[in-house]
């Protein structure tokens, strides 16, 4: 079992202003899960980048079975067994699911053509291995980001691959989904594939994991084994410092200003007959499984989709054609799950995407005041714990978790009543996810409306006041203030309990 | 029931033809309306039509699809068409030439395809290896290509007289009918050829291209490059090589092109082709891709290049000024794209 | 050190206009002439105007292939249509009916493109062919000249030494730098070329902006019209056919990116440079006229390839 | 009388010659009884287009085609498929190298010799013994009358022994490349003594770069085509001479020979129309005829 497939030496690798990894050493054995684990922008996937050949590290060495290798290119990666699912998604959205499953390595015929018939086969097999029930032939842009997912780890799963990296995969899925990827996880491993994991669940690392490296500012602080170490310590050596945990809030429920009332919102097969309503000063979870009809429905709510029946007033004024600009004069926010695609102007500063959606108030007169929006930007560097030497820096050379942390920076810089928050924390590690915790409490503190959407089923029982179950496009039930249970609200989400 | 689910199964299929064959089929009713149907439909405007699409926008609309698919645009074809067409008349012009007409003819078309090549591949390379914007490179090798092709003029037309072998391509038909019409008294027969060589060149090629898309590793990587270029190349795909044939078979249909419509007038000047590259992604564009790559079919680019062939035929058939043809085009044009891009809103 | 790096595009792209020029100087006498630079900075004002509002376009992920034509056409309709006095308040209404003109061709560009979902290519393009359409059939074909010589100032005039359109290109370009530095339209029009789908999430109208965008460059390309027709004293319904080329590859040689939302308008400035010192060098050269073609295209791509090589990271 | 349909094909859509020509033509035909129906290239002077708009003459049955070929050569395999279909065709202002009997007559002057003549008259407005600087401001290389009349000054040039070309450069037939064209040469050179340009447009656009840079007295003009504006230049000494190419006559000349040909009489095989040098003298006359 300890014999070592892949090992890595001493590496260093940095970008302009930036040493992302500096002098780590790491090493995989046969057939185990390796855990890696480190606050945003350690530089774990950078590392991860390293070895399948994206980024060519400045100095260190690459062993695999004890020889040394340089990867040029992914696909030397790829072909000398190692196989990657990024943090992400890289997936072409006008081919189909099969299509991509196969990308670049399609099954030919003998006279050069693609057998479409072995590639259809193939691809439902591997789908059906991860017990999902996707169309092999439906294009990949139909999909929801939980199906893209899927779609991502059945790509990796169609290399034969003895290593099989995976960067933050359980970040959009929830409990059902996750079941089946830990399911998965244990079948390949039985195989003898190892597997490098990088999460920042911390309650999924003891389930799954047998050892597990933590990253902190490029450098490795350490290898445990998953058995026999404890939370707390491996926060520490993440964090550097201890988290607090208290918080108190007490909901002020006298508070009848209501942030958001939906009443009867229908949409095609996706929504169905919904009402919800938000006070402000109050953090209202939706809590459901995947495609369930969370999203959708706050993308209806928010003007992107169009709702087919139904009312919305958002801070007591009534929105009959909903579209994003209404919406934020009404004082409303939304932020999307998806950062890549709706949240972020990548090749632009952090500076002015802090700013994006807070133009209108953030500077009236139109004119931009450049010494109030550095100063902004750098406040809520400083507040966020953005990981960048300075905020004139381009988004997309963050890491996954500080971009995220962009994204809720952009919406905390408005003056927002009510909020939407789409899987906040997706992305982000624990000291982050505590202060964002905490932020949240305190926008609801200061009287601001929360909907939140997660899958993290613990953040939503600690952060909620109130939760709706959706299933299939319903509020199947609301439950109250006090004692909920996770198992309560999996029972609805699945349908275990009569709604 | 049956007849239900037979109506389902219609609107199905329905479903697949592209918004753009309707709009096709409601132009030419509407100018065989405006010109008379006899006068419109017969068959030598039919063949005349499809004909004038072969030698024009048909072939090189394919290149630029393929361009635009990998998310760039290539500006170079007429430059690249004129270029091919010139060394064709060049060397078929050669006189007194050491080899006989049929090695001539051989080899002319050879350097005619290889300069396409060469040049596609300039596109290509240069494209491949380094960030700068297609636009750029291909305006720049299309003007290199200009000049080539005025160099290689010298100052005059060059003409090819009396190769009817050459001219077989791009005016010749493999069977011909007569038609007669009446002029006042005079009774005028006409052979009209209705399997034109130039034409079974380009249907041969949309076929060709449609199995290469469809149901080839390298149309793949195209649609993949042009949907999402990072994962793509994330995905192992060779996106340098890719890019570079793209390029390269851009180049070598615009030299066809270019040898056809040599063929076809039997002459080449320095200013032919010039500018076609606008009527080929006009094409591309009203077949349906979308200039971020990834979309759209070589069918489809078919059926926008018709649609420009129509277009052109019909206002001159109706007797349109052409200062008007101008404007009437472009509308057309426009609302042809818009009409499709509403529909795939929806 | 630190600003060196961060300014390295554009300081290798001066550094090529500086190679160009000292080239010339160097081979061809006349070259370095004062009056020859005057000449040479008064034809590049132009494109570099049109470049500046084509520049709009390619910021938010479009292109405005339709600048020629709407010069095209509002010079013949002021030479057609306002110019039927003499006196200074025919002038300013022709001038004021030319912005207004060539501010809706920018608004049909722009709904086109905003509201139709037509990629800019193609419905600028066709937008270009009924403009230019439009002038012909206005026209006929014929030329309009013989301007009042007041009118004639506006292009061929000088103040203090300098010829009006290169202070008038400058003017241009400082505004629309302070717009899209300054301004939160130049924020949304950066966003909404950047990433669209997050402008519209952000709550920014990015319909609204792209159609901003398209309407300065009409507004532009008018002005440029204006300057144009007054310089050669002549409105005729060829001209600017090749402007829209010669434009794009200005804002592209000075580091305008195609994709949007990416690129300093100032750096158009060496853009245009290039380009104008590519003919006029050419020409005082005496280059043949069927060489110059090529090797304007040769420039072109060197200029933005020795340009782009210093600024490519590869990890 | 019978109306007959005639098409008629011009180089291109956009210059001020061709609308003169097209414009005659038309009012003639609206004269004489022929209708005249124009479908020339849009803008880029294409033989290709050409080509396929006599194939939709063809297709109209019209009852004539009369064309003004930009490609000589280019231009005959299109004219024999009018022939095949029993289609007369005549040629205007640009012969066509057609070899049988395709093209029914031509209406014009030769462009090579206009080019010589021009050419002879400028190079005889200078004393005997002094050499002659001479800048070419060119139309369109890639066209043939472009071709045929630089052939003709060329003859020019060699038969008079004092002639020293300086440059030449393309303008593409506009006034504002020329003029742009023009502003660089007068910086080059500061010993130009003639500028010929190839049409009369060209020729006032280096006029009036000649003018800003205060050198009208150094050098002579010439343009080409005799249009009303290249007239009233001469009239009014900007430019020295023009060539009448009497372009509304080669209109009105080709749809009467049409006209005359479809009611069964015999029409020559050259129609020549215009062809004399305009200068100061005559250039009063011609322009009164044309504004007639
Ligand atoms: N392409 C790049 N250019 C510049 N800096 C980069 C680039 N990619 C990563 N970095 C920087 O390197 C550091 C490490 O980033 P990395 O993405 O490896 O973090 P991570 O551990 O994966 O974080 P997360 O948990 O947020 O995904 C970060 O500070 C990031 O800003
Ligand atoms: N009943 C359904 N039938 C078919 N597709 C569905 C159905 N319900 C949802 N989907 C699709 O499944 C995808 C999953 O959506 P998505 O993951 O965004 O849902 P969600 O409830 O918002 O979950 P999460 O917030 O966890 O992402 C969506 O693209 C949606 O269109
Ligand atoms: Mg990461
Ligand atoms: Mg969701």
């Amino acid at each position: 079992m300890s014999d070592t497939i892949l090992e890595v030496r001493n590496i260093c690798k940095e970008f302009p202003g930036v040493k992302a990894l500096d002098n780590v050493s790491f090493d995989l054995r046969r057939g185990e899960v390796h855990v890696l684990l480190g606050e945003n922008g350690a530089g774990k996937s950078t590392l991860m980048k390293v070895l399948t050949g994206v980024y060519h590290p400045d100095s260190g060495e690459i062993y695999l079975h004890g020889k040394q290798m340089t990867f040029q290119t992914p696909r030397d990666a790829q072909k000398a067994g190692i196989a990657i699912i990024f943090q992400e998604f890289n997936l072409a959205p006008n081919l189909t699911v099969a299509q991509n499953i196969y990308l670049g390595r399609e099954p030919c015929t003998r006279a050069g053509f693609i057998d479409r018939a072995k590639l259809l086969q193939d691809s439902q097999r591997i789908l059906d291995f991860l017990k999902v029930d996707i169309d092999p032939n439906a294009k990949v842009e139909t999909l929801g980001i939980a199906h893209q997912q899927l779609v991502e780890l059945a790509k990796a799963l169609s290399i034969d691959s003895e290593i099989l990296i995976m960067d933050e995969p359980t970040a959009t899925l929830s409990d059902r989904e996750i079941n089946t990827l830990f399911d998965t996880i244990r079948s390949l491993q039985e195989r003898g594939v190892s597997i490098i994991y990088i999460s920042h669940r911390l309650q999924e690392l003891r389930v799954i994991g047998n050892r597990i490296t933590v990253l902190r500012d490029g450098q490795s602080v350490g290898t445990r084994n998953a058995g026999d170490v404890a939370m707390d310590d491996l926060i520490r050596m993440m964090v550097g410092r201890e988290l607090k945990k208290e918080r108190i809030r007490s909901v002020n429920t006298s508070r009848e200003e209501y942030a958001l009332e939906v009443e009867n919102l229908s949409q095609g097969k996706l929504l169905r007959d919904i009402s919800i309503y938000v006070r402000k000063g109050e953090v209202v979870c939706l809590a459901g499984l995947v495609g369930s009809g969370r999203t959708e429905l706050a993308q209806a709510i928010y003007g992107i989709t169009r709702r087919d029946s139904g009312s919305v007033r958002i801070c007591g004024r009534d929105i009959p054609r909903p579209l994003p600009t209404r919406c934020i004069r009404q004082k409303m926010g939304f932020m999307s799950e998806s950062r890549k695609e709706f949240g972020l102007a990548l090749n632009l500063p952090i500076r002015t995407n802090i700013t994006h959606a807070g133009l209108k108030t953030i500077f009236p007169s139109g004119i931009v005041d450049l010494r109030k929006e550095r100063r902004i930007a750098k406040e809520f560097r400083d507040k966020l714990r953005i990981v960048t030497p300075d905020v004139e820096r381009n988004v997309i050379n963050l890491s996954g978790g500080n971009q995220q942390k962009v994204v809720l920076a952009k919406w905390l810089s408005t003056d927002s009543e009510f909020l939407v928050f789409d899987e906040p924390t997706r992305g982000i590690d624990v000291g982050a996810k505590e202060e964002i915790h905490n932020m949240i409490h305190d926008l609801a503190t200061q009287g601001v409306g929360i909907l939140m959407i997660s899958s993290d089923l613990p953040e939503v029982l600690t952060l909620a006041d109130r939760i709706y179950v959706m299933r299939e496009g319903r509020i199947v039930k609301e439950l109250g203030y006090e004692g909920i249970t996770q198992e309560e609200v999996i029972a609805y989400a699945t349908g275990g309990v009569a709604g | 029931m049956n007849a239900k689910s037979g109506r389902r199964r219609v609107q199905a299929v329905l479903k697949r033809v592209p918004m753009t064959l309707f709009l096709l089929l409601g132009i030419i009713l509407v100018f065989s309306l405006l010109t008379g149907p006899a006068k419109y439909l017969k068959l030598s405007n039919v063949m005349n039509v499809i004909n004038q699409c072969a030698s024009g926008v048909g072939i090189l609309a394919l290149g630029s699809f393929l361009a635009i698919c990998s998310t760039g645009v290539d500006l170079s074809l007429g430059g690249i068409a004129s270029l091919s067409g010139m060394l064709t008349a060049k060397l078929l012009s050669w006189a007194p030439a050491p080899i006989g007409p049929a090695l001539l003819l051989v080899l002319a078309i050879f350097v005619a395809l290889a300069a396409g090549a060469v040049m596609g591949s300039l596109n290509g390379l240069i494209l491949s290896r380094t960030n700068i914007p297609s636009f750029i490179i291909t305006l720049g090798v299309s003007k290199i290509c200009e000049t080539l092709s005025r160099v290689i003029a010298g100052g005059t037309t060059i003409r090819v007289n009396g190769h009817a072998a050459f001219e077989f391509i791009g005016s010749g038909s493999l069977l011909s009918v007569q038609q007669t019409t009446m002029k006042g008294a005079r009774v005028i027969t006409r052979s009209i050829g209705i399997l034109p060589v130039s034409v079974l060149i380009m249907l041969a090629l949309y076929v060709l291209f449609s199995l290469l898309m469809r149901r080839t590793p390298f149309g793949t990587y195209v649609y993949a490059i042009g949907g999402n270029y990072e994962a793509a190349e994330l995905s192992g795909i060779d996106t340098t090589r890719t890019r570079f044939r793209v390029f390269l078979l851009g180049g070598l249909l615009a030299a066809v092109t270019g040898i056809i419509m040599t063929s076809r007038l039997t002459a080449a000047s320095a200013a032919n082709g010039l500018g076609m590259e606008f009527d080929g992604i006009a094409a591309a564009v009203v077949g349906g891709a979308a200039m971020t790559g990834g979309r759209s079919t070589p069918w489809r680019t078919f059926i926008g290049a018709l649609t420009i062939s129509v277009l052109r035929n019909g206002f001159s058939m109706i007797e349109m000024l052409p200062a008007m043809q101008m404007i009437a085009i472009g509308l057309v044009l426009i609302i042809v794209v818009a009409i499709d891009a509403a529909r795939n809103r929806r | 050190m630190q600003w060196i790096k961060k300014h390295l595009a554009t300081l290798s792209r001066l550094s090529i206009l500086l190679v160009m020029f000292l080239l010339l100087v160097i081979v061809s006498p006349s070259f370095g002439t004062m009056t020859n630079i005057l000449n040479v900075l008064r034809v590049s004002s132009l494109t570099l105007m049109v470049a500046t509002g084509i520049a709009l376009c390619m910021l938010v992920g479009g292109i405005d292939l339709s600048v020629g034509a709407t010069i095209a056409l509002t010079s013949i309709l002021f030479g057609s249509r306002f110019q039927l006095g003499h006196g200074i308040g025919d002038m300013v209404f022709g001038i004021a009916g030319i912005l207004v003109v060539s501010a809706l061709i920018g608004a049909c560009n722009g709904f086109c493109v905003a509201w139709l979902r037509i990629p800019p290519f193609l419905a600028t393009y066709g937008i270009q062919q009924i403009a230019r359409g439009l002038a012909y059939v206005l026209t006929n074909g014929l030329v309009y000249s013989n301007f009042t010589s007041t009118f004639q100032f506006i292009g061929g005039g000088r103040i203090l030494g300098i010829h009006t359109p290169i202070i008038f290109a400058a003017l241009l370009l400082l505004i629309v730098g302070l717009m899209l530095n300054k301004t939160t339209l130049g924020r949304r029009i950066y966003a909404v070329g950047s990433n669209r789908e997050a402008a519209r999430y952000s709550g920014i109208n990015v319909n609204a902006t792209l159609m901003m965008a398209y309407i300065l460059s009409g507004i532009i390309a008018g002005f440029a019209g204006i300057v144009y027709t007054s310089r050669l004293n002549c409105a005729e319904p060829t001209i600017g056919s090749e402007f829209a080329q010669e434009a794009i590859a200005a804002a592209a040689i000075g580091g305008i990116s195609f994709k949007g939302g990416h690129g300093n308008v100032f750096g158009v400035v060496v853009g245009a440079l290039i380009l104008t010192l590519i003919t006029n060098g050419m020409t005082l050269l005496s280059i043949d006229s069927n060489w110059q073609v090529g090797a304007t295209g040769v420039i072109i791509i060197l200029a933005v390839l020795i340009d782009r090589n210093t600024a490519k990271k590869k990890h | 009388a019978e109306e007959y349909e005639v098409t008629l094909i011009l180089k291109d859509n956009t210059s001020a010659g061709w609308r003169y020509l097209a414009s005659a033509a038309i009012a003639m035909g609206e004269e004489i009884g022929v209708k005249v129906t124009e479908n020339s290239p849009l803008e880029t002077q294409d033989a290709d287009q050409q080509y396929n708009a006599v194939l939709d003459a063809i297709e109209k049955e019209v009852d004539a085609i009369c064309i003004a070929p930009v490609d000589s050569a280019g231009i005959v395999p299109a004219l024999t498929k009018a022939y095949e279909a029993g289609i007369p065709v005549f040629t205007t202002n640009t012969r066509a190298f057609n070899e049988g009997d395709e093209v029914i007559s031509f209406v014009g002057v030769g462009n090579e010799q206009g080019g010589y003549d021009i050419a002879k008259y400028m190079f005889a407005q200078f004393p005997e013994d002094e050499t002659i600087n001479l800048i070419i401001i060119d139309g369109n290389r890639t066209g043939q009358t472009t071709l045929d009349r630089i052939a003709g000054i060329e003859r020019a040039i060699a038969e008079d022994g004092r002639v020293n070309l300086l440059d030449s450069q393309e303008a593409k037939f506009s006034r504002a490349q020329a003029q742009e064209t023009m502003e660089n040469f007068l910086v080059k050179y500061d010993d130009i003594d003639l500028v010929i340009a190839l049409n009369d447009e060209m020729a006032i656009g280096s006029y009036n770069a000649i003018v800003a840079a205060g050198r009208v007295e150094e050098m002579l003009i010439s343009g080409f085509d005799g249009t009303p504006e290249g007239l009233q230049a001469v009239l009014d000494g900007q430019i020295s001479a023009s060539l009448n190419q009497s372009l509304p006559g080669q209109g009105s000349e080709v749809i009467k020979a049409v006209k005359t040909y479809l009611d069964g009489g015999e029409v020559e095989e050259w129609i020549v129309v215009g062809g004399e040098v305009c200068t100061p003298e005559n250039a009063g006359e011609l322009l009164t005829k044309l504004i007639k």
